[in-house]
C-alpha cells in the first residue's frame, strides 16, 4: 500500500473513538500518551455494556444459561488469543491483571529454579515492572542480577551480551519495545543467545503488541506478556502465554476457587492449565471485551498500523529537529512512534503543562525506567507516542503547540 | 452404523417439542442404561471436565470392536452418556475414529444442554477416541 | 419501614438492573445466583461507557486534562470506600484484582510474621480462596494449620475456638457470611477472641458488603476485604482494608510502576501507601464505575437490602420446606438470603439442569467450599441467593420451577 | 493578612483573560524568586507528591513569625511554589494554622493546572502547616 492510500485508510479510524472526539481547555484533543494506555473503539466499549446488559455471570463453574454464555464468550478470547500468538495450545494463554501482575507471577513461580550464584538478566532499558521483581528476586535467591547496558543511542550493548550471557544466566527477561523510546530491539538475537545458554527467556510484550504480528512459535520464548490497555482494549487485564510444558511444571500462583481440584483440611490438588494460574473471579468482562480489540486489530492490520504510525514519527521527529537545543532520544531507524526528547534547559515538566493547556496530552517524567535516564545523564523526558488513529494533522496541532510553549518557557 | 445411529437419534429427538419432553426422554435412557458397577465407578475411570462425575471404561472386543461402558452419578447426564455409548458401542477403532460426531449439536445438546455438561460429554467423546487411537495401534502391532 | 412499605420501594429496583430484563429460553430471567456475581445496575454500566468515552487514562503519573480527569475519580472512589468502611486513612484502601488476590496478598506479606510451630487459623466453612493460601503458607513455614470447626447446624464451633486460640495463633482469618450457606458469623466475639491471643486478624467481607453496614473501627479487625462484583460493581475488582501502621510495617507485594519511588541498578525504594500495594496499571475503569455502585447501596440502604432479601429467604425456606425429602442446610436464623438445600436422590446438577430451562438461574455443586461439604456428608448444594432486586415473584416462580423439576426427576 | 495577601493574588490573576497570560506570569514569578541554593536543595527539604521536584525550608524568626523559603526544579512550578511562599512567609504560627486557603482554587490552578502539580502544592502547603504546628508548639513551651 502506498502511503497516500494507508493515510487515507487510516483517517477514518478516528470516527471509531469516542474519547478522541472531544475537547479540553476549549481545544480538540491531541491525544498523544498512546504508550501508556491507549483509547478504545466504541465496539470495544458496546461488548462491555452489552456484556452487563446481557450475560453478566460468574464464569465455569456455572449451571445455567448466563454461565454457559459468558463462559463460551470468556474462552472465545483465550482462543482468538492463542491464534493471534500462534499458540501451540490454547491453555497456554493465562489471564491475569496486566504486565506487572504477569513478571511478578513469573519471578515468583520461577523461584526453585534460581539458585545461589546464578545469574538473572534485564536490560538497563526495562520498564520498572521488568525489572524490580527480577531484582528482587535476584536478593531473595542471592542471585546475580545483571543487566545489559544501553548504548547513547538507545539501543542495547549486544557485544556485550554475547560475550557475559554464560550458563550461569537462568533468566533473561526483556523488553521487545522500550516504552520510553520507543525503539525496537534485535529481540530474536537475544533470545538465540539467551536459549542457548540454557536460560528462560521472558518477553515483556507491552509495547510491542500494538504495532507487530507476533509468533510465540518462531520467536523461541519461553513466556510472553502484555496488558490488554495498550492494544485498544480494557484496563485490568494481563495476558500471559508461556509453555505448556513449563506451565505444567512450574508451581502455581495465587490460590483460591477455580484453581483447585480438591480442597480437604489435611491436603489440596490443583487443577490443570489455564485454570491452574487463574484463581478468583477473572476480569470476565475485560477479557470478552478484549475480543473486539484482538478483532480490530486483526482488521486494521498490525502492519498498516505500524506503517502509519511510523510515517507520523518520521514527520514529527523531522519537524521537532528544527527547534534549537533539542534532543531527540534513539533517533534511529528501528523504532515505533514514540517519540522521547527535552530541550535544553527548560524542565520537561514545563513542556507538558503548556502543552496540555493547548489540548495536547503528551507523558512527562521517568515513564517507568528511571536506569535507563540515569544512563542518558537525565531524569525524564517528554514523550509524545503514537498510535493507529493519529493523524498528520495531530501532528501539526502537536509541533506549533510544542514551539509555543518553547518560547514562552525561554 | 455411527451415522445410522446418530440418525436414529436426531430423528427420535425430532419428535419432541418441549424441553420438557426431551429430558423426561434423557432422563428415561438414564434410568434404563446399565452402567457400571459400585466397584468400577473408581476415580480411574473418572473423565475430567463434567461438574457430575462420568465415568468411562472401554475394551477391544474379540471381534475387533471396542466395548464401551459408562456411567454418571447425575441422571441427565447419564442419559446422555447413554446416548454417547449408543453411538459408539461396538464399532471398530477405525469407525470411532473416523466418524464424523455431529447429534449432540443438531439434537440441541450444545445449546440447550449446559456448556459444563457438553464439556463434559466432548471429554468423554475425546477419551474414547484416545481409547480407539490405543486399540487401533494393538490390532496393527498384532 | 413495615413490610408493604418495603416491598414496594424495592421493586422498583429491578428496572434499573437491565440484564435482569430478558428472557433465556423464551422464560423470563429469574437470577437467582448473586451469591457468584451480582447484576450491574445502569449507572454503573453507564459509567464505564462515559469513562471510555471521555476519561480515558492512565492515572497518577500523567501531566494532562484526562491524566488528571481520571486519576481524581479514580482517587474519588478510595474515599467512597473509606468513608463506606469508616476508615481512619483513605491510603488504608488498596485496589487488586478481587477477594482471591487479597487474600493472597496477605498470606504473602504476613510470611515473616509466623514461624515454625506457630499457628494459623480458618473455619471449615471458608471459601477455598480464604483457605489454601493460609494452608500453603503453613506448609511452607512450617506452622500448623488448625480450622475453627462448624456445627450441623452450619454455626461455628465457638466453644472449641476459646478453648483452642491460645497465643500459639499468629494469624486467624474468616468470612463473615459463608457463601454456601448464608449463614452470617458472630466475628465480633472471634475477633475477640483472636485479637486477644494477639493475632493478626483478617476478614473475609465478600459475602457481607452486599447485606451490611461495615465500621472497621468498631469490628476492630486487621485487614478486611471484599470483590466489586459481589457488590452490584465491575468484576475484576478487590478492595483491601488494612490498619495503616500495619500496611507500612508489612513488605510489599508486587513490584513494579507505581510503586516505586526510586530504581536504580543498585536498588530500589519504595513509595509510600497505598501506592505501595498497587503496582501496575490498575483496573481504572473499574474502580471509577465502582463509585456508582458504592452510592446505588448507600442510597438504597444495606439495612433495606438485607430486610428485603431476608423477607425473600423465610418465604421462600416455608416453601421449600414442604417438598418431600428436603434437607434446607443452615435453616437458622442468622442468615442472609442464601438458601442451600437438596433432595434426597436427586443430584442438585440435575435440579440445576432442569431449573435453568425454566429460566431459573442458581448455583450447584460445591461453591468453592469442599471443606464444609465434607463435614456435612455431601459433596455440593442447589444454592439459590438473593438480591435486593429480587421479588416475591422470582420466589413464586423458582418454587414452582422446583417442584416441576423434582417430580421429573423422581 | 494572609486573606488579603490571598485576594491580592486573585485580583491580579482576575486581570488575565487568556491561559497563556496567567502562565506567562506565573512564569515571570518563577523567575524573579530568589529560592534555594544548590547546596540547600537536598532530598532531606524534598517535599513528596511532586512530578516536578520542590524543596521547602522553614524557620521561627525572632518576632515570633514563620520565614519560608522555597524552591522547584521546574519553572511553573517555581511559580506557583512562589505564590504559595508569598501568602504564607511572616505570618505567625497561629495565622497560618487558622487561615483559609483557597486561592488557588479561586485563580483556577486546581482545575487548570494539573493535579499531579496541585497535589505538589497540596503537599506542600500540608508541610508548612506540619511546620507552622511545631513551631506553636515550641513557642508554648518556651
Ligand atoms: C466468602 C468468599 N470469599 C472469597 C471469594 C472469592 O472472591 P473472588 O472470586 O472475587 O476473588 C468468594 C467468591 O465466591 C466468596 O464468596
Ligand atoms: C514495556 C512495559 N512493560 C510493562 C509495563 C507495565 O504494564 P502495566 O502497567 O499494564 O502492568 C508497561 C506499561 O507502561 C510497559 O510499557
Amino acid at each position: 500500500m502506498d502511503n497516500d492510500t494507508l493515510q487515507h485508510k487510516m483517517r477514518e479510524l478516528k470516527t471509531q473513538f469516542p474519547a478522541l472526539n472531544q475537547t479540553v481547555y476549549g481545544r480538540p484533543l491531541v491525544y498523544l500518551d498512546n504508550a501508556a494506555t491507549t483509547q478504545k473503539p466504541q465496539r470495544v466499549i458496546d461488548s462491555i455494556s452489552e456484556y452487563y446488559s446481557k450475560w453478566n455471570a460468574n464464569i465455569h463453574r456455572g449451571a445455567h444459561y448466563l454461565a454457559n454464555a459468558s463462559t463460551e464468550k470468556f474462552e472465545a478470547t483465550r482462543s482468538a488469543l492463542a491464534e493471534m500468538l500462534h499458540a501451540n495450545f490454547r491453555e497456554e494463554i493465562i489471564f491475569n491483571q496486566g504486565s506487572t501482575d504477569s513478571v511478578n507471577m513469573l519471578s515468583t513461580i520461577l523461584e526453585n529454579e534460581v539458585e545461589e550464584g546464578d545469574e538473572i538478566w534485564v536490560t538497563e532499558m526495562e520498564h520498572h515492572s521488568n525489572f524490580v521483581p527480577w531484582q528482587m528476586l535476584a536478593l531473595k535467591k542471592k542471585a546475580h542480577f545483571r543487566y545489559i547496558p544501553m548504548l547513547p543511542s538507545g539501543e542495547w550493548d549486544l557485544d556485550y551480551a554475547k560475550n557475559e550471557i554464560t550458563d550461569r544466566a537462568k533468566i533473561v527477561a526483556f523488553n521487545w519495545v522500550s516504552n520510553a523510546l520507543g525503539t525496537v530491539n534485535p529481540i530474536e538475537e537475544l533470545i538465540r543467545l539467551a536459549k542457548s545458554a540454557g536460560a528462560y527467556v521472558v518477553v515483556d510484550g507491552a509495547q510491542a503488541v500494538a504495532h507487530f504480528d507476533i509468533n510465540v512459535q518462531t520467536l523461541n520464548c519461553d513466556f510472553f506478556l502484555f496488558s490488554a490497555h495498550k492494544m485498544y482494549g480494557p484496563t485490568g487485564l494481563g495476558v500471559l502465554w508461556g509453555k505448556k510444558e513449563l506451565l505444567e511444571k512450574l508451581p502455581p500462583y495465587r490460590y483460591g476457587g477455580e484453581m483447585i481440584k480438591k480442597v480437604s483440611v489435611t491436603g489440596t490438588t490443583f487443577n490443570v492449565l489455564p485454570f491452574k494460574y487463574e484463581s478468583g473471579t477473572p476480569n470476565i468482562e475485560a477479557v470478552i471485551a478484549f475480543n473486539e480489540s484482538i478483532s480490530f486489530c486483526k482488521e486494521v492490520g498490525r502492519e498498516n498500523m505500524h506503517a502509519h504510525e511510523y510515517f507520523l514519527l518520521k514527520t514529527a521527529t523531522e519537524r521537532l529537529k528544527e527547534i534549537e537545543r533539542m534532543t531527540v532520544y534513539a533517533d534511529i531507524p528501528n523504532k515505533v512512534g514514540v517519540l522521547s526528547f527535552n530541550v535544553e534547559d527548560i524542565h520537561s515538566a514545563d513542556i507538558g503543562t503548556l502543552l496540555d493547556q493547548q489540548g495536547i496530552a503528551v507523558r512527562t517524567g521517568h515513564h517507568c525506567t528511571q536506569p535507563l535516564w540515569e544512563k542518558l545523564g537525565t531524569t525524564g523526558s517528554v514523550r509524545a507516542s503514537f498510535a493507529c488513529y493519529n493523524t498528520v494533522e495531530d501532528v501539526e496541532l502537536f509541533i506549533a503547540a510544542l514551539n509555543k510553549s518553547v518560547n514562552m518557557l525561554r | 452404523m455411527i451415522e445410522q445411529k446418530q440418525q436414529e437419534i436426531i430423528e427420535e429427538f425430532a419428535f419432541f417439542e418441549e424441553w420438557m419432553h426431551k429430558y423426561e426422554h434423557i432422563i428415561e435412557l438414564g434410568k434404563e442404561m446399565k452402567g457400571l458397577t459400585e466397584e468400577e465407578k473408581k476415580d480411574d475411570l473418572l473423565v475430567a471436565g463434567c461438574q457430575s462425575k462420568v465415568w468411562l471404561k472401554a475394551s477391544l472386543e474379540e471381534n475387533g470392536t471396542v466395548k464401551i461402558e459408562a456411567d454418571s452419578d447425575a441422571i441427565i447426564t447419564r442419559g446422555l452418556v447413554a446416548l454417547v455409548v449408543s453411538v459408539f458401542n461396538h464399532e471398530t477403532p477405525h469407525e470411532i475414529l473416523n466418524a464424523n460426531i455431529h447429534f449432540m449439536n443438531d439434537i440441541g445438546l450444545v445449546s440447550n444442554l449446559s456448556q459444563t455438561r457438553s464439556n463434559g460429554l466432548a471429554a468423554m467423546v475425546k477419551q474414547i477416541l484416545l481409547y480407539a487411537t490405543v486399540f487401533q495401534a494393538q490390532q496393527k502391532s498384532n
